[in-house]
């Protein structure tokens, strides 16, 4: 009677049940295509696009759409680790104009040859951003990160209009505009750089011990403490990270545009808030999904490309673009409690 | 606070921990009012006290939860300060809160090794890759120990019910104790089987893993079951000790609800 | 009206007139050159000018709230250039009723009779410019415009030009969709607008920025430049580089370092008991790749540095 | 024994402490200004402005700042209920304009003579809108209120471009136009407004009932509804509450610049939130006073007056703004620190 | 599921309760397989049964947190559906929950009184003034039943002791219940004193009252005091019935644990 992981009731993983073979089959299928999750929502919303636009499926077209989505899933990214630690960071809007503007300026009056170097330098500012959010939260004991990262959203806004005496800086290193605008083949190099950076993500917070403190802090930060997770650290890191990601946004951002401009990245916190939201993480924390993340930001290029390309006037693009995102979301809580009743269903079965 | 006060549980070996005048206030309420504890090496110590008499209070002290506002912390003689959590972990000192502290999303395993993950290679702790596989046996067997039914080791803790928790959270504590296992009423939400489990573990402990135990509990069988030494507390003082037998319960419990007063007995303060 | 004495600037007591500039914003190119304009008169004449403006176009009650704390601080004049020119008024009004002269810049209040002058060029000339210029210089073929951000009367009025100008020629309006006055959404827009329509021949911007952007979109896409037309509007720096690198085909200026000089001289002969005209045209320029070097040279010495 | 609130160790209520009376009684008073928390923070920050700007104190400039305060008040108000249920609300922003504009235009279309109709009409509008976030959230079952709220965000400013065709349109009530600019002395009418509402507010929270249920659903949901607190009447009911309050803000917008026009109230969403934040309220919910929520509005309105009256320019406005609000709330968390220390001091006094 | 389960708890009064066939799963994890349930009037039954066994998912069914998947629930021989938890309030049916659902941001009274508030005029629900006065004195007097030591009632909840939050939850589900009171292992944290005041209460209340219990208990000293009849779960099922007595305890420890099976024993499944 020792038996520690016995699932109550349940079948043994490798028989499908042993009642009615044929429906549990059937069963097992369907459980398996809701299983997609996410993706299976986001695949519903490409036939839809497909359906309604008949360029939407050309090659280039979808690279416009990853490319157009990269800038919210870069951000989002980054966002998706603070807001599994429950917290927010409004700042990665201003941040993008902010290390845009400065690692610009910083190489054109250092006149550095060596142009790449503006790549490194806007992640570093955007770090440095993200420092400063999390050291203040932490440190200065804040109660929560809305108050330093709005702060931030108009001292980076601040600072970018400041250097840049409000003007744009044209002409960006042929590094930074490739990784904007080049492609190989019909695939946006900007694409590339998302799917690496997800993989990153991804990793760190399934195999590395460093996310799974991430989750933990989000999940329950006084106990996170009392077992001696570095929350203090962690937390932080979230917010460094966060910074570093805008920064990475702003050299898409620059590289699209071939410049640095001081208004740039003006309310992108919100779609990357949105984005990792609609892809299923918490606002209460120890929630979220690289993949989730990934189809957020995908959900919102594919609806804002698919409304572009058929020239719906902007006034019904606010309409529509709010429309389809409660649709989408409420799609997937319907998938969700298809999911559960699928698989109660499933127990059910095996048990008879 | 001029009251002779003995110190308590002094039997038993030399002492691990010693506690010395221990106060902590949270604004207007004083929950501990200067406590003197001290820990034999190897020694089971029963902390008991009537509900908000400062039990708990007193161990998150001195798993540096809280931090004392006047007293010492004294490990094997030399004084420390204990002044986070991590600092008492790195001291051998594992502790099981009332409140249990568990990650209600994330699974079993993750659960039991939070801040003690095995990884690959061993050394990096926060960089290190997750050895799941590792920590997946390792979980097991430490479970069956204390014969828990658990549905699904990878399912969440935030679903399961009060004594598949608790008993996570006391697999998680005797796992890593190196110094001292502190155990706050550990056994509440368990049923009969697993409390008795968790009983014998803390019984063979002290000798198995050279460790010290702090056990509070509000159940006199259990304490006269495994503890060297019982400590009673009310309203923030110790109040007096003895060792627990079936003879003493009667005293002990006086003590616990003021009816009578033992060695170190004082009047209600203020 | 005179100054009050108490402001503690230190305009009220040597005697200079105390000017308060309220633009709608300070942080884009265009906005800058006004205040350079500002600046420039403000030296040339001696006033004491300070130049402030809402953080972003759209900031309606931020430039409320800035027209407000010049009544509070008694200046002498104010110059608004009224984000929302209806929603100013009552405002203005207030400053009107406490005796502080109003002149209004760049955009005027139709119908408001409290101002003693106004000084600029209607966005929606603008608009019919470039769709005059799209007229003669362009092939007919398609056209594609981008708006600002949705509901900006300056901007608005600057499609609504073009669009009437091109009504019943043989130009055909494939896509007409918003890019918030950014660059990057510019060329964002710009890509989906190519992808649906390949065959669009005329891009019409409602500022430089986006028409930029817009270039961007057009180049990655692989598109030559000559195949395009692309306008946009303001004549900034920036555009005027892309001019003269032969890439952008025209951009609408509004002479906006005039218009803020402008406005300030009058504002001082106002002060000064001079009589003057109620309503000064600055008019447009036509910049273009023949007269962007020459128009790009006097940028240069206009802008106004505010930090 | 059977003593049930013997407060362990504290004094008698009446008695302040026996051994050393006189610093004893230094303490008390000490605890009592600290006591004042927020306000304590709004009167530091009011003496520093009218240090830097003598016109500052001057009636008419605060009657100014009243006025400038009292529309991010009134959301921030509305605001606070939906926060205290952990909830947000972005959509408030955009309600202003929509029921600004459908008020505007059915009182001219309609070419009702009682113009003062456009002022239930506004606010009507605006609890329809809050009525469909909460419903919804609730009913749509969305796993957080961020998505439902940012829809209506876009939906309803796209509703107000298009039905006024993106054109302000101008002239409102008399009635209207008095609650946006008109003075009772140098009183502003809608600084009376706000008092009004914050009482409204207050008494529902501290004396009725439901004000009781929407800390208890912020306080623990699950838990809320096992008591029979009907959490789903009460959850709509806030949203309801927040967009009336868009309604009551899209008022006073109208009247100080007579008109309603469709991109009003751009990004007070957060200007809102960011008040209630200041004010001591908290996004896990279940936490927030008017007081506070007041005194946020009002630092936020003090500090950008006298930006304004001493001239900063826009970009510096962005960081000194940035930097002051971050600042506000270290002092505030540093207030509450000594709070709890002068508490504690105050007991072991009284017990030596 | 079809071996023959003889009805549960039929002795003493007529059924007040009955569950018939209660199946509750959650996705893979089948918590409930078939439970049979009588509670007759006045009575007071034991529900024990291992950790995990499907007690607490059994009392929130009834209770209306949880809807069952199968199976019938009778509330004086009329089948009634219980689909949220105000409708079990209506028919008279209170609780305690194991994870206790307090407040933590609100006071004592407060807590106590949350969904049955005092208010003026008495009548109107959420929009009544609360009348706090009243509330505050009728809390001191329920309090003082217990004789739990609480430092104010005007605290917060939040940051009271674990006994002390379990007897605000237990004074608030006796002061309330008019029909069934259900108390899911009420006295797990309490002192030994605030416990022999619970089981005094429970004792007392079905004559003085008129109400049945539920109770749900680890503790089989507890159970034999007060329990008219207990009822043993395991894995979902009722596994046996017996009338609590120092003789029985034997027997019923081994139904829980397995070693033993009752009455309606059946053999493990799956
Ligand atoms: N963080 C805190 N803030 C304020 N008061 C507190 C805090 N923690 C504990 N207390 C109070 O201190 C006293 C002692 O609490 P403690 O939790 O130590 O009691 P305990 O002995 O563990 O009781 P129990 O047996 O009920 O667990 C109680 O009155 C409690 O309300
Ligand atoms: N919401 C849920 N989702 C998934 N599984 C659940 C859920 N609630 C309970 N379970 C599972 O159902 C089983 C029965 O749980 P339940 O809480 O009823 O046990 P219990 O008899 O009350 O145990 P204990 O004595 O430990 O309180 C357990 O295996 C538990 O993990
Ligand atoms: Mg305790
Ligand atoms: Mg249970």
């Amino acid at each position: 009677m020792t038996v520690t992981t016995d699932r109550i009731g349940a079948p043994p993983p490798d028989a499908p049940g042993r009642g009615a073979q044929g429906r549990s089959r059937g069963l097992f299928a369907a459980l398996t295509v809701v299983r997609l999750g996410p993706v299976l929502l986001l695949l519903l919303i490409v036939a839809v696009m497909a359906l309604i636009s008949p360029v939407f499926l050309s090659p280039f077209n979808l690279g416009n759409v990853g490319l157009e989505a990269s800038v919210v899933a870069i951000l989002a990214l980054g966002q998706l680790l603070v807001i599994i630690t429950a917290g927010i960071d409004l700042s990665v809007g201003s941040v993008i104009a902010m290390s845009s503007i400065i690692a610009a300026l910083w190489i054109r009056d250092l006149d550095l040859v060596s142009g790449w170097l503006v790549i490194p330098s806007m992640v570093l500012v955007g770090g440095l951003a993200g420092a400063i959010n999390g050291t203040l939260y932490v440190k200065g004991k804040l109660p929560h990160p809305f108050l330093p990262t709005l702060a931030m959203l108009m001292v980076a806004r601040g600072v970018a209009l400041l250097v840049s005496g409000g003007q744009p800086i044209t002409g960006m290193p042929e590094s930074v505009n490739a990784i904007g605008s080049a492609r190989i083949g019909q695939m946006p190099l900007a694409v590339l750089l998302v799917a690496g950076l997800a993989v990153v993500v991804g990793v760190v917070l399934r195999r590395i011990t460093w996310g799974q403190w991430i989750y933990a802090i989000g999940g329950n930060r006084e106990g996170a403490r009392r077992v001696g997770v570095p929350v203090n650290r962690v937390t932080i890191s979230v917010y460094v990270f966060s910074g570093m990601c805008a920064g990475t946004a702003a050299i898409v951002v620059s590289g699209q545009t071939n410049s640095a401009y001081p208004t740039a990245g003006n309310l992108m916190e919100l779609s990357a808030i949105a984005a990792v939201i609609i892809g299923g993480a918490s606002f209460f924390g120890g929630r979220g999904t690289v993949i989730g993340t990934l189809v957020g930001a995908l959900i919102l290029g594919v609806i804002q490309n698919g409304l572009n390309l058929m020239n719906v006037p902007s006034s019904w693009q606010y309409v529509a673009l709010g429309t389809a995102v409660v649709i989408a979301v409420e799609l997937d809580v319907l998938r969700s409690r298809l999911e559960t009743r699928l698989r109660t269903v499933r127990t059910e079965e095996s048990e008879s | 606070m001029t009251a002779p006060i003995e110190p308590a549980g002094a039997a038993g070996g030399a002492p691990v921990l010693e506690i010395r005048g221990a106060v902590k206030r949270f604004g207007a309420v004083t929950a501990l009012a200067g406590v003197d504890l001290t820990v034999g090496h190897r020694q089971v110590v029963g902390l008991l006290g009537d509900n908000g008499a400062g039990k708990s209070t007193l161990i998150k002290a001195i798993t540096g939860v809280h931090q004392l506002d006047e007293g010492k912390i004294l490990l094997d003689g030399r004084e420390v300060t204990v002044d986070a959590p991590t600092t008492a972990r790195a001291h051998g000192i594992e502790a099981v809160y009332q409140d249990l502290a568990l990650f209600d999303n994330l699974d079993v395993v993750t659960n039991l090794y939070l801040g003690h993950e095995l990884t690959r290679p061993r050394g990096l702790r926060g960089l290190g890759w997750l050895d799941r596989r590792a920590m997946q046996r390792d979980a097991q067997e430490r479970l069956e120990k204390l014969q828990v039914h658990l549905p699904d080791l990878r399912g969440h803790v935030g679903l399961m019910s009060g004594g598949q928790r608790q008993a996570i959270a006391v697999a998680r504590a005797c796992a890593f104790a190196s110094r001292i296992l502190i155990l706050d009423e550990p056994t509440a939400a368990l049923g009969v089987r697993e409390t008795r489990n968790v009983l014998d573990t803390v019984r063979r402990l002290p000798e198995d893993h050279d460790i010290s135990v702090i056990l509070i509990s509000h159940n006199m069988d259990h304490v006269v079951q495994v503890c060297d030494d019982a400590v009673v507390m009310r309203q923030g003082r110790v109040v007096g000790t003895a060792v627990p037998s079936p003879e003493t319960v009667e005293d002990i419990v006086g003590m616990i609800v003021g009816a009578k007063e033992g060695a170190g007995q004082k009047g209600r303060s203020a | 009206a005179c100054s009050s004495g108490q402001g503690e600037d230190g305009g009220g007591g040597d005697g200079q007139h105390d000017v308060a500039v309220i633009l709608k914003t300070v942080s884009s190119p265009f906005w800058l050159q006004v205040a350079g304009g500002v600046e420039r008169a403000g030296q040339e004449t001696g006033a004491n000018v300070t130049i402030q403006g809402a953080t972003a176009e759209t900031e309606v009650q931020e430039q409320i709230d800035l027209v407000r704390s010049a009544i509070t601080q008694q200046v002498d004049a104010l110059v608004v250039a009224p984000t929302q020119a209806d929603q100013l008024q009552p405002i203005l009004d207030q400053a009107v009723g406490q005796d502080i002269p109003v002149l209004l810049v760049d955009t005027d209040i139709e119908g408001w009779d409290g101002k003693v002058s106004f000084v600029g060029t209607d966005n929606h000339g603008v608009g019919v410019t470039a769709g005059e210029f799209i007229l003669e210089q362009a092939d007919p073929g398609q056209v594609a415009v981008i708006r600002g951000v949705p509901g900006n009367p300056s901007t608005d009025d600057r499609v609504d030009g073009v669009l009437e100008t091109l009504e019943g020629s043989d130009f055909e309006v494939v896509a007409d969709l918003a890019a918030n006055s950014d660059r990057a959404e510019g060329r964002a827009v710009m890509a989906d607008i190519l992808t649906a329509n390949p065959d669009v021949s005329v891009v019409f911007a409602a500022n430089d920025d986006m028409a930029l952007g817009a270039l961007e979109a057009i180049k990655s896409a692989g598109l030559a430049m000559e195949d395009i037309m692309v306008i946009g509007v303001d004549g900034t720096s920036d555009a005027v580089s892309s001019m003269t690198a032969g890439e952008l085909d025209a951009s609408i200026a509004q002479n906006s370092f005039d218009m803020g000089r402008t406005v300030v001289e009058m504002t001082v002969q106002h002060l000064d008991g001079e009589q003057i005209e109620a309503q000064v045209d600055t008019g447009v320029t036509v910049v273009t790749p023949e007269n962007a070097e020459e128009y790009g040279s006097q940028l240069e010495d206009q802008e106004a540095d505010l930090s």
